[in-house]
């Protein structure tokens, strides 16, 4: 049975599969093989890698590549902690107090190769950028460490689900240095058209930049206080409208 | 103290009681992250059979994570009963199991909880098959209430997650309405926020209580916010009905999730404060999830499913609502593939409901796993013969912003018309009026009409 | 014909039919064995697709086998009735799954059965996720009778299979009263014998007629032997209940077993003269398991699990009292693992209840497949939700001949317990006057002393 | 709980795991390890490999070893097809009309290892004896026909269980040549002590390759007739006691 067609309204205001109908207590065999086939495709998404050169290209700059001490993706998916590290032998000069950008991998090289570069342009960042492949989010920690940098901000891929394989996640951390726990990070995340935009979150970005150079810190100590985008609903008239 | 077992003319030597539990854990990828796994699967039998043969009682005398540097720890042991836990003192682990699987019933079982800690409960859990974590489970039954009355017998909830990638409320609505148009929705209505701004979160709370009213619908709302956030929006006014906290098994778990229990305490505290109940006070709602401890780097040598049992015991000192294990939700890295999951959801769901709280699972996936839906079937469909409290309802079970697969509102639909079981009694009655009890209507009920909670 | 289908911009092509539904099948090992697995996850999605729009009366028209060299496709296509197919001919593949799923109901699904072609019936469980193939199965239900009544709503039945490696009857009779004891023994005693000498076959009758006379039981017995052996022992005059035999979904498979359509049709007449049902006439008892026509070089390219659907057909012909697929039990070139195992048994059930038969299913594996415990108890309960007729119960689950693991005596206890099922109306009688219904009584029933089976 | 006493009797007649007694309706504790442990065994029992110049000294004579076109046990388990056929460049001397005999590893190496040398004894056979890993038991229909045998007895090892991992299938086959169906072959099955003892087992193979010589068959068409063990089950007599 399809929905009926109030229902199927519902379609316009999200991207979540809505109004699906219902086979008996089951979805029906085309949203199923929709799903199956969206599956098939995600976890491909999971093994693209991403192409550095490209990302040179778009980035417009030098930037110095780096990688996890995870040799490749199959290793990587099942040894986190390879994921942390960085390769032995690798050398970063120190730029002492810095702020540095890494562009990241994570999960989705997708999502980090079509948008981190519109993102750092959308920020305005100066300081150094640096690119790393087979990277966890605390990565940042042990090239933050090494760049004595005053704060480090991953832009890396989420993982990729099945309406969206490129949603960038941005971690921005103060003082890093190997052991940083998460608390200790803030995150501003679903960064791609379709998500959160990429001058939102830009603009949200900056205001968290600018707070932790006040405070001196980020994590659960620094919430994004900036504004919310949505009006408060007013509990008076029940056809105020909800916007996206 | 140092154990040894010899099978079939080998000894096998564990150096601790630590090592002899992760020895004894059935496998999973995370242990053999951690080194801690069995070298063989003749080793983990060796372990298994040690396991069975030791006293119940150690686990009191012997902390796999010492006393003094670990507060979960102290609390294990400080808020553990005696008497309670005299009916089986005299068991040793293998003992336990076979006591759990024959004389115990849900009377002695209720009895027994406070004088269980997680390490007995994980140890025993690592003897038993599927089959055993099913069974015995079943004959545990928790119930909690807040505005309606969640695990009672031949009773399956669902947590309804509306989850978006931008927290936009019409987004949220919309996955609402299709949720409760589908059954869905009489655990919770729990938003997972993308953001962390405390406006936003004080929005949707706001917009989740309109929804509430104006549906007038006998049940929660929750948005899965840092415990942090979720204070400063009960400090400026807003309608919080649960406060919800992911938690760890071990106190550097917990830092590292910026919490503590004290803070979990005020937490509590402040949301009992504001008296939204009306036929229960369950206030706290926990997330749990084999890993999480070890990705922390916190997890001291200790097997991941055991720190998860741990991590109940935090839990139950809360008196929770809902408490549910995010059990395929990290990733590969701790838990593999189908198999591992569905393994570890039903140790977790059967550790949980041993130690007396309302456990549900999130049945779910990722896309870097090894697993299909076929396994989530699986998995839905032995949690609902072992008894679970509730799962989750995601729309079409794509998880649109945290990006994973969980289990739909139609496979709620699906496993309550395979085992005969009901929404909690409140929302039942809620269904039947709006005429939803039995299939979709052709037309909306008039009591569901979009425009009521701002969609146009 | 020639199949085509675009996703995401890559055109898949399959060659024929059977290509197509090759490619559709959920992936396993047996597939792959054959070279005709789909070569990616992508691919599989798009012949999914593609078998979806394919409409249903295509098999009609179109044999996967052809009907000139093949007996069961002649079987299949000769015995088919266009009247029962009317209600679904309008439909798709894809549609037929929702149809299935949403409108068909008990009744509908009976009036349906000789309108089906095992060919619909496999088509459309590949485009089924498990939790589909239990609800369908579960709406199907088929009974069958000798000298109880099987498959009843709310009923699990166990064969009892007390194998001997040397066919001792005193091990078997043994291993008898240990499953009676356990409530084992409703569906069919079943020895497989590890001997073929008819008389010794003979002498295995003549005991297992003793025990059911002796013990008064409302049961069947059965030795598995080849069923020219069964023939030779008819006409020697023994007590044959069941006329056993494998089968296959192919003319081919069925030679390499030796035997033909012609041949199962004069044992069922032979064992039907004999006259020694009391409540029923089902006289045959057919096992089957995806992978013996690839096994066999009999599989003409079609997928192991299409022509497992087939053998569906030739077991229909002869008005079985029990059918059940083994479907771990040859190993894993043909189902891999658990997963697969679990897959394959969920397809085999469904299939089978569709086109009506009796079905069980031997929850099972061997010591070379990558499965264990953990994965029998899933597809028991999964197996148990579905409706399954019976599984099979041995000692300890440890096959002393066959050397393999299904399901033990506990297991179907445990099953029965958790999905509140009983064993056949006339064994559960016999069961109370035993009194072995609830629990183990602590001393044996007068009624089953072992000595009156010659156990001293 | 555990089983009543005339329950645990049932143990002296049978090594099938009987009277394990219930934990509610679970197996206790103690069984199910031990259920656990012997899995483990039985799995690598699987994996145990031939030692062929052990075989070959307890053969007490040369025998051409071959192998099937199953590089490796892994291959061999997923490639049934491979292990029905020699490797290639596998010369067999022909030694037309013999009666050939082949040891098999087949799924248990320690089976063909422990019992086909005693088997082959007992048999009194004198004909060319050759020994073959990886193989199934249709590798005997390739071997016998490059043997141009009018028969070949395959001894191959069955797969293990978990109260026996060395028990010994034997095989015949008249007239051996690839496409030979198992409806064509005879077998005598569970051979090794506990089982089919391997006297019993001889005198049953010789019947059965007396019979075959005069019918010109092996298969449906052939039975063993030869004896049965056991005496008749007496109606008259309730304590008629049974043999083993
Ligand atoms: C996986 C995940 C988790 C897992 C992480 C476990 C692990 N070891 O991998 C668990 C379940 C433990 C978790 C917990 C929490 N999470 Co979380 N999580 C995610 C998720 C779904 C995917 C992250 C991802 O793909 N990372 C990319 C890979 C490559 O990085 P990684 O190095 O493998 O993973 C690290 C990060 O993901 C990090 N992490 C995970 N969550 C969070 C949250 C914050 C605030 C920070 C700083 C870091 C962080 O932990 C991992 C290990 O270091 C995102 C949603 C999304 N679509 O991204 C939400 C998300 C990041 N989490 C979020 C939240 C709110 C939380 C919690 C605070 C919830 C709570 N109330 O307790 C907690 C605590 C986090 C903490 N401070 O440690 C929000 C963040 C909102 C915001 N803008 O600040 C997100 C966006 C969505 C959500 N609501 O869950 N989370
Ligand atoms: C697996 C198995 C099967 C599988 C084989 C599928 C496969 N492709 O592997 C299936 C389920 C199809 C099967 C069917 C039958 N089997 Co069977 N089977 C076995 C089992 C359990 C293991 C065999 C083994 O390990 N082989 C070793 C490996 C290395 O060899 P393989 O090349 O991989 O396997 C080949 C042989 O096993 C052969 N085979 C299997 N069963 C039989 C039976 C006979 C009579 C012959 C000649 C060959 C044969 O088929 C395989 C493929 O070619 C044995 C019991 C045991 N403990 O050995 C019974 C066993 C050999 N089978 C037996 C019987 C009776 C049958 C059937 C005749 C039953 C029936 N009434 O239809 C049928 C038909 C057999 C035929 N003529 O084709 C008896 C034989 C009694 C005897 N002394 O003659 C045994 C001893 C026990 C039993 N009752 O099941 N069987």
């Amino acid at each position: 049975m399809t929905a009926p067609a109030q229902w199927r309204d519902l379609r316009r205001h999200t991207t979540a599969r809505v109004a699906l109908g219902r086979a008996g207590n089951a979805v029906p065999t085309e949203a199923h093989l929709a799903f199956q086939a969206d599956h098939a495709a995600a976890r491909d998404a999971v093994h693209t890698p991403l192409v550095i050169a490209d990302l040179l290209a778009t980035l417009g700059r030098t930037a110095q590549v780096v990688q996890s001490a995870a040799p490749d993706r199959v290793t990587f998916l099942r040894r986190p902690d390879l994921g942390r590290r960085l390769a032995p032998d690798t050398m970063i000069p120190p730029m002492p107090g810095c702020l540095a950008i890494v562009i990241a991998d994570g999960l989705s090289a997708i999502a980090a190769q079509c948008h981190a570069c519109d993102l750092i342009a959308a920020l305005g960042h100066s300081g150094p950028v640096l690119i790393a492949t087979q990277a966890r989010v605390a990565l940042g920690d042990d090239i933050g460490a090494r760049l004595q940098a005053r704060a480090v901000l991953m832009l890396i891929g989420e993982r990729p689900g099945l309406s969206s394989a490129d949603s960038l996640g941005a971690y921005l951390t103060w003082l890093p240095r190997i052991g940083r726990t998460d608390a200790e990070r803030n995150c501003v995340s679903n960064i791609r058209p379709g998500g959160l935009e990429i001058a939102e979150a830009a603009f949200r970005l900056r205001w968290l930049m600018e707070r932790m150079e006040r405070v001196g810190l980020t994590g659960v100590g620094l919430k994004d206080e900036s504004k919310t985008l949505y009006p408060a609903f007013d509990p008076q008239h029940g056809d105020g409208r909800f916007v996206r | 103290m140092v154990f040894r077992h010899t099978l079939r003319g080998t000894i096998h030597r564990f150096d601790d009681l630590k090592s002899l539990l992760a020895a004894a854990s059935p496998l999973r990828s995370g242990d053999q992250l951690a080194g801690i796994a069995a070298e063989s699967a003749t080793a983990r039998v060796a372990a298994q059979m040690a396991l069975a043969d030791l006293p119940l009682a150690t686990f009191l005398s012997e902390a796999v994570i010492p006393y003094e540097t670990d507060d979960v720890t102290r609390l294990i042991l400080d808020t553990h009963e005696r008497a309670a836990f005299s009916p089986v003192a005299h068991l040793t682990v293998g003992g336990f199991r076979d006591w759990l699987l024959g004389e115990a019933d849900p009377v002695s079982l209720v009895a027994l909880r406070p004088g269980l800690t997680p390490e007995m409960v994980a140890a025993v859990s690592k003897l038993m098959r599927l089959q055993d974590l099913i069974a015995v489970a079943a004959k545990c039954r928790v119930t909690s209430a807040f505005r309606n009355t969640l695990g009672l017998p031949g009773r399956l909830s669902v947590r309804l997650q509306p989850n978006s990638p931008t927290d936009a409320p019409a987004e949220i609505a919309a996955a609402t309405l299709d949720g409760l148009l589908l059954g869905a929705g009489d655990a919770v209505i729990g938003i997972n926020p993308a953001t962390d701004n405390p406006d936003t979160t004080h929005r949707l709370l706001d917009m989740l209580a309109q929804v509430i009213e104006r549906y007038d619908i006998p049940t929660q709302s929750c948005v899965l916010a840092h415990v942090t956030t979720t204070l400063r929006c009960i400090a400026a006014g807003a309608p919080v009905d649960l406060v919800f906290q992911s938690i760890g098994g071990t106190q550097g778990t917990n830092e590292s999730f910026g919490i503590s229990l004290a803070l979990l305490a005020e937490a509590r505290e402040a949301a009992l404060a504001l008296g939204r109940g009306t036929v229960g006070t369950n206030v706290m709602y926990f997330e749990t999830g084999q890993g999480s401890a070890l990705s922390a780097a916190a997890h001291h040598g200790v097997d991941q499913q055991t720190i998860e049992a741990r991590a109940y015991a935090v839990a139950r000192q809360f008196d929770p609502l809902l408490v549910n294990s995010v059990v395929g939700f990290i990733g590969p890295e701790y838990l593999y593939d189908g198999k591992q999951i569905i393994r570890a959801g039903l140790e977790d769901h059967m550790c949980a409901k041993l130690l007396g709280l309302p456990m549900g699972v999130d049945v779910c996936y990722t896309n870097h796993a090894e697993a299909d839906q076929d396994d989530m079937d699986g998995l839905l469909t032995l949690l609902g013969v072992a008894g679970v409290n509730f799962v989750m309802g995601v729309p079409g079970a794509d998880d649109v912003m945290l990006s994973y697969q969980s289990t739909s509102f139609h496979d709620s639909l699906y496993l309550r018309a395979a085992l005969g079981l009901r929404p909690a009694p409140e929302f039942c009655a809620w269904l039947d009026r709006m005429g939803l009890a039995d299939a979709t209507p052709s037309v909306l009920p008039a009591g569901l009409t979009p425009a009521l909670i701002g969609l146009a």
